[in-house]
């Protein structure tokens, strides 16, 4: 026996999802693994594909917005602004400033709630429920006012072409200010108990490396991409709404640490400095926000009527609390858009999983996976599936698998 | 990458017209100020001969490299249209510019050449464009399906508009799904008639209700 | 009357018989194959029943002494030899009593085990032959008293299992591995011889009561030591000697493996039978204590990441027996070093060397068992291959309880004996020092995770479409097999009966040095 | 406690009121059936849930009288949860097709339709009677 | 003869009353914990007796044995699990009162008792078939690898430091209460003591697979790890094992380091005393579980499995042998 | 079986995301958090449907998951509820007429109890929750 070597397998395949609990959302992993290490990966989106923009050219532009708000449910107002951003363009019309300014109060509360999520999601996947407690709890606080502003905690339905839907009025003003202070005050403990923990210190540090080229290479974006030292930011780069106005800058890790590493920590310290920026932004905009009226056309019957007269193409763009969103729309004079592409910040960035999961270990999959802050609602929302699908390994392979995966991990 | 002399708009725009001289079928920069102080951000929008992309991509790259947003395409009669998104950033505040590049190719032929090896990030819009439009991207790394599975029909582009698109057959209309038919309708006290609609905007009888979804069916 | 010639002769007859039967094997087979079985049966059992035979007179009456050609026992010393022994004795004490047992247990198992196992195989008589021969030949080395009568059993055993490591000569690399065996074997003797014949050459002697009586101590002498040291301990296979073992382990048929172990495990006797009785209070036992120290650790550790990796079953027990063999000489190895201290001796020396002594014991039965049934995994499908199995827990329902058993018995997992073993050698070596204790309960953990991975390769996972066919072992493999395992549970419920009756004694007679020599050279 | 800096929080958290609403009990009435039985005769008290805010978007309600009947209602639901009911040319809204956008109140020219309070609708049935609106 | 029917009739009974304290108890500590959990986290938490109602549930509901499973392995693991949770509370003196099968356990047997049902539980998980539960039942046999070195360490420096003080079978619970380290040991000593009970402490989540040491279950990674294929009654036993080990775990703690009773301060009363000392271990062991799991549990995030081997191999196998030094350094000075 | 009403206060419930817009998702993970707190019903979000006594089932179910919804369900021991969060599983909701869905989830599998809302707020989830506790009171014949 001990003349003939064994035969080792150099890799072997596991399989993770549709279904997997790291995984808000189904997508289906293939990791080629060698030993614990991970090699390469593939993955097949599209568990969630509902032909939203295919449906989106059958309606009209008002309801395109509500259906704009449940291209995700994260980022509500995200495609709701690229969308009736991109219809104001084409019809040429200017957005009232108190409404340019209303929007970008609402998408930055749900910045903030958004990396709220993110970082109760991250707690989470580390096995750090306590964290995962806090962030939620805090981030009830966002949602108390965003329901406050629209009505609703998710999918806000504020965004109208020309405008928006919902004033904020002198009443709201002090809870709104309440808010403000309350993730003021927290920002420090917040920052303490993400940034300072050993255990997600450990887990998260030079993990998942993106390195600068490769985030430039790749073309990812937001917090993604801020991580990894890409100085870029829609807000910043590219006014729009009331982000012309205020005075804010690029948030990198950098600033914090010092340095830059595009790991996964890095991509924590982004997004919970960014909570803070969002904060310094809407009390700029509670500041300054100008009197006068909400929409270009309160009646819903004209402004359906001026919809339709449109006709041209443009882009709408938006910093999501994931990075750009974009929306191509071309209306060429009827009721329904003659084409529309949604590119959501999370298409940008799925591609970047194969490089920052090489080299990693299974155990750090998931909050790796995390890291980029994937949802696929809005990635998935265009292939059209219509026969049973066959990817997935048949559940003996599947077992098979794991096997032969046992075997690997007794000699290693 | 980032650092370089910021050029205005008009002189990107003219350094494809310079480069590419006849090539350049049309440009157009429009300027969009929002908010108090109307900071402006601009979109530029250059439709460029088929085979002038790759070039022109380069031409880019060389100004600064550009972020590849997406690709989108329409189905405009006989050609498909492909709309290639950059956003073109010098390093400057409020200094980034929305660059389009514009192709068409005609639906006899709807071959282009794959851009991946200048972005390396384009694969995966590539990949979602051959399955929507069904387009052939030459030369592209990775060219399986990304959305649909592998045992979707062939010949059936989502996007297209003509007989490739979707057959009325595979729509399902999920409201119906169990809704009781019978119910009768509540009375209504009598009351005037309705005033005639100031603006016409629409026929009440276009609302989208039964009537419109039933004729789609059959 | 045959009884009490029975009861007279035990300790010849426990020997003798497996002789003559492997001389009239080749002869009883000419009739037929069935009678061959029976008579090979038949010789196993009449040895077993003698060896608890003996073994209930040993612990009734004592030390049994047998002199060849004296009329009693007590004859030991001629009249006319001026007081040197120059008869060939056995000398049966609780502890040569107790590996008997252990081993015609074993035997018996073995070879109902392989009547089914290895029927199949061509050649069949010669491999009884040497069966016997061998069970003959650990017989002999137990209980002779005698240092060249133990050369030669440790010879006769030498060419036994060499013969049998190679007996599936279909195979070349088999008969590369007995060679290799055969040559490790030999020079091992050959040391023996060097030790005997310094001691011969200096001492004129060849009993070790004789000599344990007569030894000086010189530097010759502490020559022999290492030689005798080295021999033994490289036919036990403790590191750093252990090199051949997995070889010779995982070619030979999964029996002749058990019966292996068992060999080794009489040498591993012998060796600490020479330290004790021989050497005793005149060698310089903290040392050697040490030295045995060092050996049963480095074995321990070794030998379990050494099976860590393996992938040939076989292969892989084997090192996890070499890891064991670290116990047995890490609880003797303490032993010896307090030896000269009676209090400590007392309050943990001999604990832990009946935990070594025990765990000799226990070792032999679990050892055998998981070669067994490994051996029958191997019956089924035909690999030995980890990679290659698979799933045979839904079929071999059984081998897998069995193989269960045992693996919990050599982890150390209460209640199975190698639990009651390990725990005398853990609860008294931290008194010598703790550091010891803890790499000891560490290495039983290793040995567990190892052997979950193995567990979990051989039987667990989805049915294998290659395997369908595979059914249960044949009854007579699962008796055999049963029987070990039942020991092994007996012995785990009840350790403390086995330690008083057998270990106990068996350690008091290692200790005991003076009580030896007395019981041979008559009071002297 | 300074690599573990969530301890002296927890710990404090520990003495704390929880953050949690009550609602509707604090833990599991014995039984649900009776303890609804009960509220709803105002016998025990039901622990409200988080306060809404003013425009929050509830189940729709509709005035039947207010109505004329103009469909822009039905145009602009983005859920296809307006039917036209063509004998009277009233309005037939289906709460459980409905996503609660309340885009087809700021539509209505007469007011006929608003957002009420109500939002807690989970029910057995999807067509039962409180979930058409009429 | 009478004699010894009474001896076995106290025996059976006697297990019968550990085998339900200790599941009793069990289900309350981990009602206690997941409160005091959710107290923690700012929640309300479910009301003290819901392990009760869950394993009320667990035992109604389907059984369901997965295709792939060994199924009478499958069956079996749970049992055992159960089993050897409650035997271990047979070795273990509760409250006052002496150990059920009269002798006192051996730390040792207890120690490796306490991997039995770990054991019981990798056996599950593979014969379960899943590859989920593989994967969860590799790490679990890792992760008590990487525990048993600091617990093996504890538990031999303890009662090498009370041998070396003249106890008599220091492995014996019954020396190992009556004669607590800090009662032998000198400065030195009480220093290393309070480190091996911190290594224990730290040990505690890992035997009983709790955060930041619950890799073989992690819900993120694992889907529930060891445990998916598990459902209705198997699940329910394997959830009582958890509670009675936890317990045993516990009691293991307070045996070694805080065996004091409070019956001393009521002479004269055994009766009350009796009372008094139950009353008072149950509150240790609730005290003990709180440090070492709930407080742990919740203020940590899950170790990757690679960490938790580093964890305990190096750290807080360093730890013990720091404590053991420590005290030997002391047994020098002190004996 | 017949549930018995310690089945409702120790109810675990798996979370199965068929397409949705991840407002229910959201939601629902806000329902555990500590304003809302289920734990105190003895509700409790497992990772393994074997170890589900109910299921929360979002989204209108895409075509590609309709089997494994079917093969969760099958996964799920009995006694169980399912229970539908949101509007577009219950109907369609926002995604009426598309074409790559084979929802609503009641086309799919049985439902017991509908929480409307896009996205319902947790409190309605929570209530849809107690309704179904309510609906297995009645099941077991018990409103005491
Ligand atoms: S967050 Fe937790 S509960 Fe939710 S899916 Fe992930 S693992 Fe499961
Ligand atoms: S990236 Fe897409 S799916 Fe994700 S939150 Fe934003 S819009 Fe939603
Ligand atoms: S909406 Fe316009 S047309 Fe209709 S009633 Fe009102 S004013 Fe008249
Ligand atoms: S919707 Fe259009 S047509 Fe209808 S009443 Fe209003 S403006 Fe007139
Ligand atoms: S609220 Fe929205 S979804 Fe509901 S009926 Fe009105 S328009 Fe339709
Ligand atoms: S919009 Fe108002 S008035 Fe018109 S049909 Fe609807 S409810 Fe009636
Ligand atoms: S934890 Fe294991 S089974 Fe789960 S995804 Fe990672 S590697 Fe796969
Ligand atoms: S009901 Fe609404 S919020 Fe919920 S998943 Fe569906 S679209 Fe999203």
């Amino acid at each position: 026996m001990s003349g003939e070597a064994p035969v080792k397998k150099s890799s072997y395949t596991i399989p993770i999802g549709p279904i997997h609990p790291a995984l808000k959302e189904p997508v289906m992993f293939t990791f080629q693994m060698n030993g614990e290490v991970v090699e390469s990966v593939d993955f097949a989106p599209g568990q969630t594909h509902r032909g939203i923009e295919w449906m989106g050219m059958r309606r009209n532009p008002v309801q395109i917005v509500h259906l704009t708000d449940r291209i995700c449910g994260i980022c509500g107002v995200t495609h709701s602004i690229c969308f009736a951003r991109a219809v104001e363009q084409i019809m040429e019309i200017q957005v009232p400033e108190r409404a340019d300014y209303i929007r970008t109060i609402i998408a930055e509360m749900e910045r903030i709630q958004s990396h709220l999520l993110w970082a109760g999601v991250a707690a989470h996947e580390l096995g750090f429920d306590s964290l995962f407690y806090l962030a939620w709890r805090v981030r009830e606080e966002a949602m108390d006012v965003i329901e406050l502003i629209t009505g609703n905690r998710v999918n806000y339905g504020i965004i109208q072409v020309g405008g928006v839907r919902r004033d904020i009025v002198e009443e709201q003003y002090p809870r709104i200010q309440q808010c403000l202070t309350y993730y003021r005050e927290l920002m420090d403990k917040l920052l303490h108990v993400f940034l300072h923990d050993r255990t997600i210190t450990m887990r998260c540090r030079d993990h998942g490396i993106l390195t600068y080229e490769d985030a430039m290479k790749l073309c990812v974006v937001g917090p993604t991409a801020r991580a990894s030292g890409v100085k870029k930011d829609v807000r910043i780069d590219y006014p729009y709404c009331a982000y012309g106005d205020l005075s804010i800058d690029i948030v990198t890790p950098n600033l914090l640490m010092g340095e830059v590493r595009g790991d996964v920590y890095d991509r924590i310290v982004v997004r919970v400095l960014e909570i803070g920026q969002s904060i310094d932004i809407i009390q700029q905009c509670l500041d300054n926000i100008p009197s006068g009226p909400i929409i270009w056309e309160e009646k819903i019957a004209k402004l359906l009527l001026a919809c339709k007269k449109a006709k041209g193409e443009a882009i709408g763009r938006h910093e999501a609390p994931r990075g750009e969103a974009l929306h191509y729309v071309r209306m060429e004079g009827e009721e329904a858009p003659y084409a529309w592409k949604v590119k959501a910040s999370s298409y940008s960035n799925l591609i970047s999983w194969p490089v920052i999961l090489r080299g990693e270990q299974i155990a750090d999959i998931p909050i790796i996976v995390a890291s980029i802050d994937p949802c696929l609602s809005c990635t998935d929302r265009v292939a059209v599936v219509n026969k049973e699908q066959q990817a997935i390994l048949s559940k003996e392979e599947l077992h098979r698998l794991s096997v032969e995966k046992t075997r690997r991990l007794q000699h290693d | 990458m980032i650092g370089m002399t910021p050029l205005t708009p008009q002189e990107v725009v003219d350094r494809f017209r310079n480069t590419f001289g006849e090539g350049v079928e049309g440009t157009l920069i429009r300027e969009r100020a929002e908010g108090m102080k109307k900071r402006p951000n601009y979109n530029l929008w250059i439709t460029l001969r088929q085979e002038l992309l790759k070039p022109a991509i380069q031409t880019l790259i060389d100004i600064s490299f550009p972020h590849l947003a997406v690709i989108s395409g329409v189905d405009i009669e006989d050609q498909i249209e492909l709309v290639y998104t950059f956003s073109l950033y010098f390093g400057v505040k409020h200094g980034e510019y929305l660059v389009n590049l514009k192709i068409r190719v005609p639906k006899s032929d709807p071959r282009v050449p794959t851009i991946s090896d200048l972005m390396p990030s384009a694969v995966f819009t590539e990949r979602e464009k051959q399955e929507m439009l069904g387009i052939e991207v030459v030369g592209i790394p990775d060219p399986r399906r990304l959305f649909l599975p592998d045992d979707f029909p062939p010949g059936v582009y989502p996007w297209r508009k003509d007989e490739k698109g979707i057959p009325p057959s595979m729509i399902k209309n999920l409201w119906e799904a169990k809704r009781p038919k019978d119910r009768p309708a509540p009375p209504v006290p009598e009351k005037p008639e309705a005033p005639v609609c100031s603006v016409e905007c629409h026929d009440p009888s276009e609302a989208p209700n039964e009537t419109e979804t039933e004729v789609k069916k059959e | 009357m045959i009884t009490d010639f029975v009861i007279k002769n035990a300790p010849i007859l426990v020997v003798a018989i497996p002789l003559i039967g492997a001389f009239l094997c080749p002869l009883v087979a000419r009739i037929s194959p069935m009678w061959r079985k029976t008579w090979v049966l038949g010789v196993v059992t009449v040895t077993s029943l003698i060896a608890i035979l003996l073994a209930s007179i040993v612990l009734t009456q004592g030390t049994v002494i047998y002199v060849f050609g004296a009329s009693t026992s007590n004859l030991t010393v001629p009249i006319d030899s001026g007081g040197i022994p120059i008869r060939i004795i056995f000398t049966v004490d609780a502890m040569s009593a107790a590996m008997e047992v252990i081993m015609a247990m074993i035997g018996f198992s073995v070879i109902l085990y392989s009547m089914s196992a290895d029927q199949e195989r061509s050649s069949l008589e010669q491999y009884y032959t040497l069966f016997l021969l061998l069970i003959c030949s650990v017989m002999g080395m137990v209980t002779t008293g005698d240092l060249f009568n133990f050369f030669v059993f440790l010879e006769i055993s030498s060419m036994a299992s060499a013969g049998l490591v190679a007996y599936r000569v279909e195979k070349g690399r088999a008969i590369e591995a007995a060679i290799k065996y055969f040559i490790v074997s030999t020079i091992a003797a050959i040391f023996f011889l060097f030790a005997i014949a310094i001691l011969y050459g200096q001492y004129n002697a060849l009993n070790i009561a004789m000599l344990a009586q007569r030894l000086q101590f010189t530097l010759i002498d502490k020559i022999a030591l290492i030689l005798i040291v080295m021999a033994l301990s490289t036919k036990c296979g403790a590191v750093p000697m252990h090199f051949w073992t997995p070889d010779a382990y995982s070619l030979a048929p999964s029996s002749v493996t058990a019966m292996l172990v068992v060999v080794s495990l009489a040498s591993l006797y012998a060796l600490f039978r020479f330290v004790f009785t021989m050497y005793g209070l005149t060698l310089s036992y903290v040392t050697i204590g040490w030295v045995l120290i060092t050996l049963g650790v480095l074995s321990m550790v070794i030998g379990v990441t050494m099976a860590i990796p393996q992938k040939d079953v076989q292969r892989l027990i084997a090192y996890q027996g070499i890891s064991q063999i670290g116990y047995m000489l890490l609880g003797m190895g303490v032993g010896l070093a307090v030896l000269g201290n009676p209090a400590q001796l007392s309050s943990f020396g001999i604990i832990a060397m009946e935990g070594g002594i025990f765990h000799i014991i226990n070792h032999a039965i679990y050892e055998g068992l998981l070669f067994l049934t490994a051996g029958s995994i191997i019956y089924r499908i035909g690999t030995r291959d980890l990679d290659k199995m698979g799933g045979l827990g839904h079929s071999m329902k059984y081998t897998m309880i069995f193989f269960m058993i045992g693996v919990l018995a050599i982890a150390g997992v209460p209640p199975f004996n190698g639990f009651a073993s390990k725990l005398l050698i853990y609860e008294s070596v931290y008194l010598f020092n703790p550091v010891l204790a803890i790499i000891a309960l560490v290495v039983s953990i290793l040995t567990l995770a190892s052997f979950v991975k193995v567990f979990h390769s051989i039987f667990m996972g989805p049915r294998l479409l290659e395997y369908a066919g595979v059914r249960e072992a044949p009854l007579p493999m699962l008796i055999g097999m049963g029987i070990l395992a039942v020991l092994i549970v007996v012995f785990g419920f009840f350790p403390q009966v086995v330690v008083n009756t057998i270990v106990a004694p068996a350690a008091q007679a290692l200790v005991n040095q003076g009580g030896y020599l007395s019981v041979i050279l008559g009071g002297r | 406690m300074a690599l573990l800096p969530m301890i002296p929080e927890l710990l404090k958290q520990l003495f704390l009121e929880p953050a949690t609403n009550k609602f509707p009990a604090k833990y599991l009435p014995s039984s649900i059936t009776q303890f609804l039985r009960e509220v709803n005769e105002g016998k025990v008290g039901m622990n409200p849930p988080v306060k809404l805010p003013l425009r929050f978007r509830g189940k729709i309600a509709y005035e039947r009288e207010a109505c004329t009947g103009c469909t822009l209602c039905a145009k602009v639901c983005p859920a296809h949860a307006i039917d036209i009911l063509p004998e009277t040319k009233r309005m037939r809204i289906w709460v459980t097709q409905c996503i609660f956008c309340s885009q087809c109140t700021d539509a209505c020219p007469k007011n006929g339709l608003s957002m009420s309070e109500e939002f807690l609708l989970a029910d057995e049935d999807r067509y039962s009677e409180q979930r058409i609106v009429e | 003869m009478i004699e010894q029917l009474g001896g076995f009739l106290y025996v059976v009974l006697g297990t019968i009353f550990v085998a339900l304290f200790g599941i009793g108890f069990g289900l309350g500590v981990l009602g206690v914990d997941r409160k005091l959990t959710a107290h923690m986290q700012a929640r309300i938490g479910p009301p003290l007796r819901q392990p009760f109602i869950d394993i009320r549930k667990l035992l109604l509901k389907e059984n369901i044995i997965p295709e792939n499973a060994i199924s009478w392995l499958f069956n079996a693991a749970p049992v055992f699990a159960l089993a050897a949770s409650v035997t271990i509370l047979l070795y273990l003196p509760i409250g006052g009162l002496p150990p059920v099968l009269g002798v006192y356990g051996d730390i040792i047997l207890i120690m490796y008792l306490l991997t039995v049902p770990a054991l019981a539980m990798v056996t599950g998980g593979f014969a379960s078939g899943s590859p989920y539960a593989t994967v969860g039942a590799q790490r679990e046999m890792i992760t008590m690898m990487a525990y048993e070195l600091p617990l093996a360490t504890v538990f031999i420096a303890l009662a090498w430091r009370l041998a070396r003080a003249g106890v008599q079978d220091p492995f014996s619970l019954a020396s190992l209460t009556s004669t607590p380290i800090w009662s032998v040991a000198g400065p030195l000593g009480i220093i290393g003591a309070l480190i091996l009970l911190i290594v224990l402490i730290f040990v505690t989540p890992g035997e009983l697979s709790r955060v930041p040491f619950d890799t073989p279950e992690a819900e993120t990674e694992l889907a529930g790890g060891l445990m998916v294929e598990y459902s209705g009654k198997n699940l329910a036993m394997f959830y009582l094992a958890q509670g009675v080990k936890s317990v045993a775990m516990a009691s293991v703690i307070v045996a070694l380091f805080l065996p004091w009773g409070l019956s001393e301060f009521v002479p004269g009363i055994p009766a009350l005393g009796i009372l008094l000392d139950f009353l008072w271990y149950i509150v240790k062991v609730l005290a003990v579980l709180f440090v070492s799991v709930s407080l742990i549990r919740v203020a940590m995030a899950r170790f990757r499995i690679s960490q938790v081997v580093t964890m305990y191999w190096i750290y807080l196998g360093g730890l013990g042998i720091l404590g053991l030094t420590l005290l030997f350094l002391d047994s020098l000075g002190g004996v | 079986m017949k549930p018995t009403p310690s089945f409702n206060r120790s109810l675990w419930v798996y979370h199965l995301n068929s397409g949705s817009c991840n407002g229910c998702e959201i939601e629902i993970v806000a329902a555990l958090a500590p304003r809302y707190d289920p734990e105190r019903f003895g509700v409790k979000l497992v990772g393994s449907p074997r170890h589900a006594d109910a299921l929360l089932v979002t989204g209108p179910v895409p075509n590609k998951m309709k089997e494994r919804v079917l093969r969760i369900m099958e996964q799920t021991p009995d006694p169980k509820v399912v229970i539908c969060v949101g509007t577009c599983g219950e109907s369609g909701g926002v995604y009426y007429d598309s074409y790559s869905l084979a929802g609503p989830i009641d086309d799919v599998i049985p439902v017991d109890i509908y929480v409307s809302g896009c996205p319902p707020r947790p409190e309605a989830i929570l209530h849809g929750v107690v309704k179904a506790i309510e609906k297995l009171e009645q099941l077991q014949g018990g409103a005491t």
